[in-house]
């Protein structure tokens, strides 16, 4: 295999396209120019104890993570692309099997010390050994790591793995300074800001309440092409509040600039306080062009009464979503299709050649209804009233074809006389006005459903053990979808316990469309493949779809400018990072006594 | 001019929406270094007569008149001028000296936190009167007693504490309320020289109020007899028992406990036996309360009592009288035997007891105390009956009626609290509690300590007609002789826990061994002072 | 049932004190007419006539094809279609436009002879909602009150007034139960250990010690994990976790009260122990108990809501007060639904305060009334 | 007496087991443990605090940083590493050998380590007392000093209108719930839309080091006002009305009377005399809430005003099963409050010789 084609690089992508040529300027989406300056402000939940954010002990604080670089770093234009920061330039062979990074000279550590191999290869195995239990994964198929000299490092990768990410996700780890770590255990959470190289250092620390960073001038990659336009603020502060009210109101004070809004309710009532009036506080909803996540109710297909896909469509039809969406969101989501929404990997309408050719070997073993009708899609419900009587009548002759009659007293049995009973497990204490009226709905359905609110340790539980009917899960889909997939809906994971197939997907049409996914070599084949596995996964109902928000609702403090109008990176709003500071606004903000 | 001037003074009692007049238009006067007797039938507003004096009764009741203090009218008086003048100027010897001390302060600090008070005399100099105080009143090693809480004195200790208290601040008049029932003659005595003495002295006007006459005769300048909230009959002492006028002093005058106890049949069985008795206290000092000591309240008591038999007991307040009969009756702990009924009830459990207590019951010498405070007297009085079942068939409120009325009580009070009785009428109730259980054994603690003369005249005679009928057993401890003669077969004589001197009551009143008990017995046998 | 002597004069004291007397007296009629709950708000009408013949669809189940409609389970008695069902005695024209209908029928303009029809009615009770009826009205909820619901809605579009009515009966019934058996328990536990004394106070205090540090949630946790959430279920475990509470103050009174005088002469009586500690020191070491009780009672509602709050407490539809003052806390915006959880909870618990405050006058001897 | 208190020191050590053994075996049938905790984590779930934070909105939408890893976690934890964290958090071992091995090191006083911090059990505890002293302290301090003149005024003053009106107030206080009142301060008082005159959260400001001593306190209490009044509203109630029936039982006692006569004024009447008889329970409560003030947690005032207390601290531990913890904080206070225990019961025979703890037979 010596013959193969080894690639030499600035950057590398997962099926190997670059938007930038090596001796790119600046990203796009950045302003070269923007001015340096200024404090950016926002708040979080909750409090922290720990600097560390690489480690299972301790709660660490936000953004922590902005103490060190790696050796690549990825872009808001590529989804699957990232170029070179402390790795100059790096080589792969074509089958990716294992990368060599070659180190800039210049990299040098917050104390002046260089960056060497045998700080990424230190940071690999701690990381590995001591680190968050997800590098475990992550790193598994990691053979071996090794530095060639102090500025080379190679990394080997097991050939069954996921090849086509592991470069990345080497390059994406943070570097740590060995030296630094010859007399500190790794593993122990502690206050002391960690010696990193990164583009921030710690400014003060008030544990359980606020942390700020401050730009450090020195910083050696400051003007490196992938930074150009970035960390434009001097200092970054995250303050924290235990309760979401008072973080709202400590807004509303001025105690922190920039707010993103979660909470649909406060979305709706809360945002007309004397700041926004006196036009102190923009007000903006701006679009995410991330992938939705998929979130829904998820059946458990282990347990029998949901063998027959007719009930299970039944019961996702008793679900209103747009009266819930007009009486419980005040009509800020919209309804989740798919499980890749908000993407282009969605499925719509009838398969293409190209998935139909994917999709024809496994007709055997796919609903039919993927190649006759259009890409599931959950029908529309009556948002004046929570009990649609079309719908539920519609799912009435489904569980009456499914073999579920309505007894005496109202309940649906089956021949053997069993009582279609469902439990549907929660633990989020703001799902239960959710849950509430869907049980109306389907106990109107002849279907004794039973709301089951349970502590999360319970949830986790039972959820591990699959011993649940419905439950609540949301996953974050990649944008590259590859071997995870597999433990969402491999057949192999449907029955280990504790994996993430909660709903017990056992299908060998799915397993081959996720083999599909891992192999493809382009994004094409990538698109068509998940799409593919879309639109088999939505004909066999194994969910109830929730909803999504596609935008970000955000408030500040007018002080800031960005480099984006209304159309921000698909992205991020990369408020943080893009967005620079206007003294002018703040100077007017300030006279006008809206900060003090 | 009278230093006290109390005119038309009504009080009366709402219950229920019913008045119910205590005191119906009362007036007296009290002149400085003169004494004024308040006698009268038990129930007839004395002591509320006495309390409203300084507005001590509260809003409970609603009093009506005036009464001046050195030309200062005290009713509705500001709290000022009632905080200046009680326990400084009139100071109070309260009828119940076994509920009238907080239970929860020592005498030491009882008794220095008035003289602090009004006189601001404190530290070493308040202890050393205290002890003064305490050794004039008769207690026999005061310095010890100091720390003593109410509970861990006897009956006649806490009365002078009492009145230890109400001479501290050598007041220009003392309202006493019964001060010496529960004091033995001789120290009766001794308390009556410190009021004549410092009467003398400090020309303190003396407002007395008591059921023995001898004392009144012996002390009061003028006597006013009060029946049924009124004053009948007032006028110079020697006046009104020389020539009484209206039929209530006369009758109250001629009234006297007197007659023999009936004599006991002849071979009637031994009921109560003890055999070498003893019950001591341990002293405990400190937090941790380790025991320096013990006060022997009880020695080395063997009596024996038979059916149809009163044995008397006197001695000296302390010597141990209330503690051998709650030792007794089992009440307390104790060393040595008791034999009841021919057996020996010592170790029986007190399950096996519970069944003989109808045989047995105690009047005790603090009737307020042994009273639940929240169960009407028909409860109180009916308790018995339930417990044992007696006389099935029988209405029980009938037969609380029936003895209510053997001891002299209204039994339309029969709804009433405990706390709305006068001290007689409370210690009448503990006595038809007792008797209405018809026990064998009755163990009497002072019973008639709080009554007039009437009264007990007829509580007597009530006792021997059922000793005579039932052929009941008393143990009947008492200061006053006369009472005790006229009911003893037997007598012993007690004092620092042993029992001095036994033996049958004819020859221990005729011819008495010891100096003690001589002393002891001497006082009765004149009939005034 | 004639009353003692005794009993009477406690009754008049208690009744001559205008507060409590009153409070007592609102407080049976609210818990009365809570007790009838269903016949105030609920989704089902009270009364039915179809064609002739009465339902009582309270009390019994009819499918929907009772009325002529297509669902074998129970009828929606809310949805226009049924209603117009009842009223039209069945007509099939009900499911093109029910709401006209209705109203054509009411009016009388509908034509009287046409085929099949039969004028039927429903009785509904003042308030057309139960506790778990989501309310149909546009908006997000929750909605401010209006004439549908007076007090508005809470945030699943429940009539709040139907859940304060149902959700006051849950709480009190619960609160009494639980409140009663944990006095008794613990009352009695308590009176054994000040009265005995000794190696039995000893032991049984220690037992109360572990129990006190046993973690409830853990406990109602595991039960609800075994057994399944219910409201007897949850009795049973605030009873087993609240009972001690009164044990400390109780026998404190009684190692006090069992020094004195009157218990040494309810001795010498022969009364029995038990006697002696419920008759005569019971009633009088009972200030402390009968303070807390009313704050027992209450504190058992708040002891509901905090668990509803960490969702341990009983299933989310049912009527709970303490999920109401949630929800008042998540909605700053609907101070409708504050509002009512303060003013049901003020109510309830000052006349509980001024009932038990009356009833410890009644059973004081010293109090007298001019 | 002596005996007793030897007696009952003696019996601290087996109630301690006890108290430890139950606990040790409630736990073990508690459904989830640590190591769920810890899966959920890794697949991006199980925030604690969401039920009681507020905000947690169903709708979620968009997760606030995904990362690389997120996706990762779905790939499910390798089963060695399961193994090796129930090993390393002694799981691995039978449930008795654990539990011995525990009393025996809290014997020696070792209390381990949280799971989930790098910080002693002792040292957690200690990092949170400063909140729950502050919360406690004053709120006994203010419910004491109002409650119990209050409810001696009110019996002297019993059926009056005093007495009725300031039973309203105190009824009306004690109804509203603590969290909703918080709320409502912290948005009229505190927040951006009202008036803005007190701080949001913490105890003190971020430059109280640097503040003189006057300043500090000052700036202390100018910080705890707010969480103070809030968790202070309702507890006069239940003391106020408890310090007035005792009263009213005593206040008409034949000793009382005594004590007047004496000219006593009506105030050293009510406190020199009756307060001691009236008083036993609550002064013998005294040591309890004592305890109370160190280690008493209020969860939902701590978290509206973003205090980090034992509040906090328990629920978190108990939810997350950190189990460390939550033995240490047991143990710990266990010994302490069993100690209080029997502090309390010398001071029933303090204020009341009478008392003692002897059998009596009926
Ligand atoms: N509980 C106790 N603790 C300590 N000493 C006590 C206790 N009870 C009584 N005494 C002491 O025991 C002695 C005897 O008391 P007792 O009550 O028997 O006297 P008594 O003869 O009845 O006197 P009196 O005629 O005054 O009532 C007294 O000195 C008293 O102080
Ligand atoms: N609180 C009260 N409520 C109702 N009636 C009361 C109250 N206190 C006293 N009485 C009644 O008032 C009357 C007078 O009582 P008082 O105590 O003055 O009698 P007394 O003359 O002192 O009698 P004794 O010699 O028995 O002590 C009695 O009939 C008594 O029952
Ligand atoms: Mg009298
Ligand atoms: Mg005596």
């Amino acid at each position: 295999r010596a013959e193969e084609k080894i690639i030499h690089s600035h950057g590398i992508s997962a099926f190997g396209d670059l938007k930038y040529e090596a001796d790119f300027a600046h990203f796009d989406y950045v302003n070269p120019d923007a001015p340096k300056g200024g404090e950016f402000s926002t708040w979080t939940s909750g409090t922290f104890d720990s600097l560390s954010p690489y480690i299972l002990k301790g709660n660490a604080a936000a953004m922590s993570s902005v103490f060190f670089d790696s050796l690549l770093t990825g872009n808001l234009d590529e989804p699957d692309a990232a170029y070179g920061l402390v790795a100059e330039s790096l080589d792969y062979p074509e089958s990716r099997e294992w990368v060599v990074f070659h180190l800039r000279p210049e990299a040098v550590f917050s104390d002046g010390s260089r960056i060497t191999a045998q700080d990424v290869m230190f940071s690999f195995n701690v990381l590995r050994d001591k680190g968050v239990p997800v590098y475990k994964v992550l790193l598994k198929d990691v053979q071996s790591v090794e530095a060639l000299d102090s500025a080379t490092v190679k990394f080997t990768f097991d050939p069954d793995g996921p090849l086509r990410e592991m470069i990345m996700t080497v390059g994406g780890l943070p570097i740590f300074s060995a030296a630094y770590y010859a007399d500190r255990d790794f593993s122990e959470s502690s206050l002391e800001p960690p010696l990193g190289s990164g583009p921030y250092e710690l400014l003060s620390v008030d544990p359980g309440r606020s942390v700020k960073y401050k730009r450090r001038d020195d910083y050696w990659a400051k003007d490196l092409n992938v930074n150009v336009g970035q960390n434009n603020f001097d200092v970054l502060t995250v303050e924290y509040y235990a309760d979401y009210t008072s973080a709202f109101e400590a807004f509303k004070g001025g105690a922190y600039s920039y707010r993103e809004e979660f909470l649909s309710l406060l979305w709706a009532t809360g945002y007309d306080f004397p700041a926004i009036d006196k036009g102190w506080v923009k007000v903006e909803t701006l679009p995410d062009g991330r992938p939705a996540g998929t979130q829904g109710w998820w059946f458990n297909l282990r347990r029998p009464i949901f063998a027959d896909p007719k009930v299970r469509q039944a019961i996702s039809m008793a679900f209103n979503f747009e009266w819930s969406n007009e009486s419980l969101f005040y009509g800020l989501y919209e309804r989740t299709d798919s499980f890749w929404e908000n993407s282009d990997l969605q499925a719509d309408g009838l398969p293409s050649e190209a998935e139909l050719a994917l999709l024809e070997p496994l007709r055997a073993f796919v609903p039919q209804s993927v190649f006759t009708e259009p890409a599931f899609v959950p029908e529309v419900s009556n948002p004046a009233k929570v009990a649609d009587r079309k719908m539920l009548r519609q799912a009435g002759k489904l569980l009456e074809e499914a073999g579920w009659t309505v007894g005496d007293d109202g309940i649906r049995v089956n021949a053997k006389g069993e009582k279609l009973t469902i439990e549907m497990l929660n633990d989020s204490p703001s799902f239960e006005r959710i849950f509430n009226p869907y049980v109306e709905n389907l106990k109107r359905l002849g279907v004794e459903a039973i709301y089951n609110r349970v502590d999360n340790a319970q949830l986790q539980e039972r959820e591990k053990k699959f011993e649940f009917d419905i439950t609540v899960r949301r996953y974050s889909m990649s944008q590259t979808p590859g071997i995870e997939l597999r433990g969402i809906f491999g057949s192999d994971a449907a029955d280990a316990e504790g994996s993430s197939n909660i709903a017990g997907v056992k299908n060998e049409a799915v397993d081959a469309l996720i083999t599909a996914i891992e192999n493809a070599k382009s994004r094409e084949d990538l698109t068509t493949a998940v799409k593919a596995l879309d639109r088999v996964l939505r004909a066999m109902h194994i969910w109830v779809p929730q909803w999504f928000k596609a935008s970000h609702n955000i408030a500040y403090f007018d002080m800031y400018d960005r480099p984006y109008g209304d159309t921000p990176p698909k992205t991020s709003l990369g408020e943080m990072g893009l967005w620079w500071f206007n003294p002018d606004k703040y100077q007017a903000l300030k006279d006008a006594g809206a900060i003090r | 001019m009278s230093i006290l001037e109390v005119k038309d003074l009504t009080v009366a009692f709402r219950q229920d929406g019913k008045t119910n007049m205590a005191v119906k238009g009362v007036s007296f006067s009290v002149d400085r270094g003169e004494t004024v007797a308040l006698v009268g039938e038990s129930g007839s507003g004395k002591s509320v007569t006495a309390l409203s004096t300084v507005s001590l009764l509260g809003d409970v009741a609603q009093v009506g008149g005036s009464v001046s203090y050195d030309g200062q009218e005290m009713i509705d008086a500001p709290d000022r001028l009632l905080r200046k003048v009680r326990g400084n100027d009139i100071s109070f010897i309260f009828q119940e000296p076994m509920t009238s001390l907080n239970p929860l302060h020592t005498i030491e600090r009882q008794l220095t936190e008035s003289l602090a008070l009004h006189q601001s005399v404190v530290g070493h100099e308040a202890r050393t009167r205290v002890l003064e105080l305490l050794q004039k009143v008769g207690i026999r090693d005061a310095e010890s007693r100091l720390g003593a809480y109410p509970h861990q004195l006897s009956g006649g200790q806490r009365q002078r504490v009492m009145i230890a208290m109400a001479l501290s601040n050598k007041p220009d008049i003392l309202i006493a309320d019964e001060p010496t029932t529960a004091l033995d003659v001789t120290i009766q005595a001794q308390i009556l020289e410190l009021l004549a003495e410092l009467k003398r002295s400090e020309d303190m006007g003396l407002l007395f109020i008591t059921h023995d006459l001898s004392i009144v005769r012996r002390i009061a300048d003028r006597v006013c007899v009060m029946k049924d909230g009124e004053i009948v009959e007032t006028g110079p002492t020697a006046a009104i028992f020389e020539n009484p006028q209206h039929p209530y002093t006369q009758k109250l005058l001629s009234a006297q406990p007197s007659g023999q106890p009936i004599a006991v049949p002849a071979g009637a069985k031994e009921l109560v036996k003890t055999d070498s008795l003893r019950v001591w206290f341990p002293i405990q000092q400190g937090f941790f309360k380790k025991v320096v000591g013990h006060v022997k309240a009880v020695n080395d008591a063997t009596i024996s009592v038979r059916e149809g038999e009163t044995l008397g007991i006197v001695g000296e307040s302390g010597s141990g009288k209330t503690t051998l009969a709650l030792a007794i009756m089992r009440l307390i702990g104790s060393e040595g035997g008791i034999t009841f009924d021919g057996s020996d009830v010592r170790g029986w459990s007190t399950k096996r007891l519970r069944a003989l207590r109808k045989e047995m019951q105690i009047v005790f010498q603090d009737p307020f105390g042994s009273l639940s405070p929240r169960m009407t007297c028909e409860q109180i009085i009916a308790e018995g009956l339930s417990v044992h079942g007696v006389e099935p068939g029988r209405n029980r409120r009938d037969m609380v009626a029936e003895v209510m009325q053997e001891v002299g009580l209204d039994p339309a009070m029969m709804h009433r609290y405990p706390h709305e009785f006068s001290g007689g009428q409370r210690q009448r109730i503990a006595i038809a509690r007792a008797m209405i259980l018809r026990p064998r054994l009755v163990v009497l603690d002072e019973p008639t300590s709080a009554l007039d003369m009437t009264v007990q005249v007829q509580i007597v005679d009530l006792l021997r007609h059922l000793q005579d009928k039932y052929g009941l057993a008393y143990l009947f401890i008492s200061h006053d002789l006369n009472v005790v003669r006229a009911m003893s077969h037997k007598m012993i004589v007690m004092k620092q826990g042993d029992v001095v001197e036994a033996g049958s009551a004819q020859d221990l009143f005729d011819n008495p061994q010891t100096d003690y008990a001589r002393s002891l017995l001497a006082a009765t046998l004149e009939p005034s002072g | 049932m004639a009353l003692s002597p005794l009993n009477q004069r406690r009754w008049n004291n208690f009744k001559r004190n205008r507060r409590a007397f009153w409070s007592l007296i609102l407080f049976a009629i609210l818990f009365g007419l809570s007790l009838c709950a269903e016949f105030i708000a609920n989704d089902k009408p009270i009364l039915v006539k179809y064609r002739g013949e009465f339902y009582a669809p309270i009390v019994r189940f009819y499918p929907e094809t009772a009325f002529g409609g297509d669902f074998q389970t129970e009828a929606p008695y809310r949805d226009p279609e049924v209603q117009c069902l009842i009223m039209s005695g069945g007509l099939e024209d009900c499911w093109d436009d029910p709401e006209g209908m209705v109203a054509a029928i009411s009016d009388g303009r509908f034509d009287q002879g046409t085929d099949g029809f039969e004028r039927g009615w429903a009785l509904w009770p003042p308030i057309p909602y139960s506790y778990r009826t989501t309310v149909d009205r546009p908006g997000a909820a929750p909605l401010p009150p209006n004439d549908m619901n007076w007090l508005g809605t809470d945030d699943t579009k429940r009539d709040v007034l139907a859940r304060v009515i149902y959700g006051f009966r849950l709480s009190i019934l619960f609160t009494l139960i639980v409140t009663t058996l944990a006095s008794v328990v613990g009352i009695t536990a308590g009176a054994l250990q000040g009265y005995f004394g000794g190696w039995l106070d000893l032991i049984f205090q220690r037992v109360i010690e572990i129990w006190g540090a046993t973690p409830s949630l853990y406990v109602i946790i595991i039960l609800f994990a075994i057994l399944g959430r219910g409201f007897w279920l949850l009795v049973f475990i605030i009873v087993l976790f609240g009972w001690t509470a009164l044990v400390g103050v109780v026998r404190a009174e009684f190692l006090r009260a069992r020094n004195l005088e009157y218990v040494r002469a309810a001795k010498a009586l022969g009364v029995s122990n038990r006697v002696i500690m419920f008759r005569h020191m019971l009633p009088n070491a009972m200030v402390a108990t009968l303070t807390m009780l009313p704050f027992i009672v209450t504190g058992t509602i708040s002891t509901l809501a905090g668990l509803d709050f960490l969702g341990f407490g009983l299933p989310s539809s049912a009527p709970s007060l303490g999920e109401l003052t949630l929800q008042a806390k998540q909605n700053l915006q609907a101070p409708w639904l504050a509002f009512t959880a303060f003013t049901v909870f003020a109510v309830m618990l000052s006349l509980l305060v001024f009932i038990f405050e009356g009833v410890r006058d009644a059973f004081d001897p010293r109090k007298t009334f001019q | 007496m002596g005996a007793y208190i030897l007696r009952r020191l003696l019996l601290v050590i087996p109630t301690l087991i006890g108290i430890m053994v139950i606990n040790f075996a409630l736990v073990q049938f508690v459904p989830g443990g640590p190591i769920e905790q810890i899966i959920a984590q890794v697949q991006g779930q199980g925030d604690v605090f969401e039920g009681i934070a507020g905000g947690g909105d169903a709708g979620g939408g968009s997760a606030a940083v995904t990362s690389e890893s997120e996706y990762a976690g779905a790939r499910g934890l390798p089963p060695e590493f399961i193994a090796q964290l129930e090993k390393e958090f002694g799981f691995d071992k039978p449930p008795l050998q654990r539990f011995f091995n525990m009393l025996w090191n809290y014997m020696r006083l070792d209390f381990g380590q949280s799971y989930f911090r790098s910080i002693s059990v002792i040292d957690l505890v200690l990092e949170k007392m400063p909140v729950s002293i502050t919360l406690g302290l004053w709120s006994t301090v203010i419910a004491y000093a109002i409650s119990i003149p209050l409810g001696i005024r009110k019996a002297v003053q019993d059926g009056g209108r005093f007495d009725t009106w300031t039973s309203a107030v105190i009824i009306v206080a004690y109804a509203i719930p603590g969290f909703l009142f918080a709320i409502l301060l912290l948005v009229l008082f505190a927040g951006g839309s009202y008036w803005q005159i007190f701080p949001l959260r913490g105890l003190t400001s971020d430059n109280w080091a640097e503040l003189s001593l006057v300043g500090k306190v000052v700036d202390y209490f100018w910080h705890i006002a707010l969480p103070v009044l809030a968790s202070t509203i309702a507890a006069f109630a239940t003391l106020t009305l408890l310090t007035k029936n005792s009263f009213l039982d005593e206040i008409k006692k034949h000793y009382v009377m005594t004590a007047r006569a004496k000219g006593l004024s009506e105030n050293r009447v009510l406190y020199g005399h009756v307060f001691r008889n009236a008083m036993l329970i609550v002064i013998a409560g005294f040591p309890a809430v004592f305890i109370g003030v160190f280690f008493g947690g209020s969860l939902i005032i701590e978290t509206i005003f973003s205090l980090d207390g034992l509040g906090r601290l328990g629920f978190e531990a108990a939810v997350a099963r950190d189990y460390p913890v939550i033995f240490g904080t047991l143990f710990i206070f266990g010994i302490i409050g069993l100690v209080v225990g029997i502090l309390s019961d010398l001071m029933y025979v303090f204020v009341d010789p009478r008392i003692d703890f002897e059998k009596r037979e009926g």
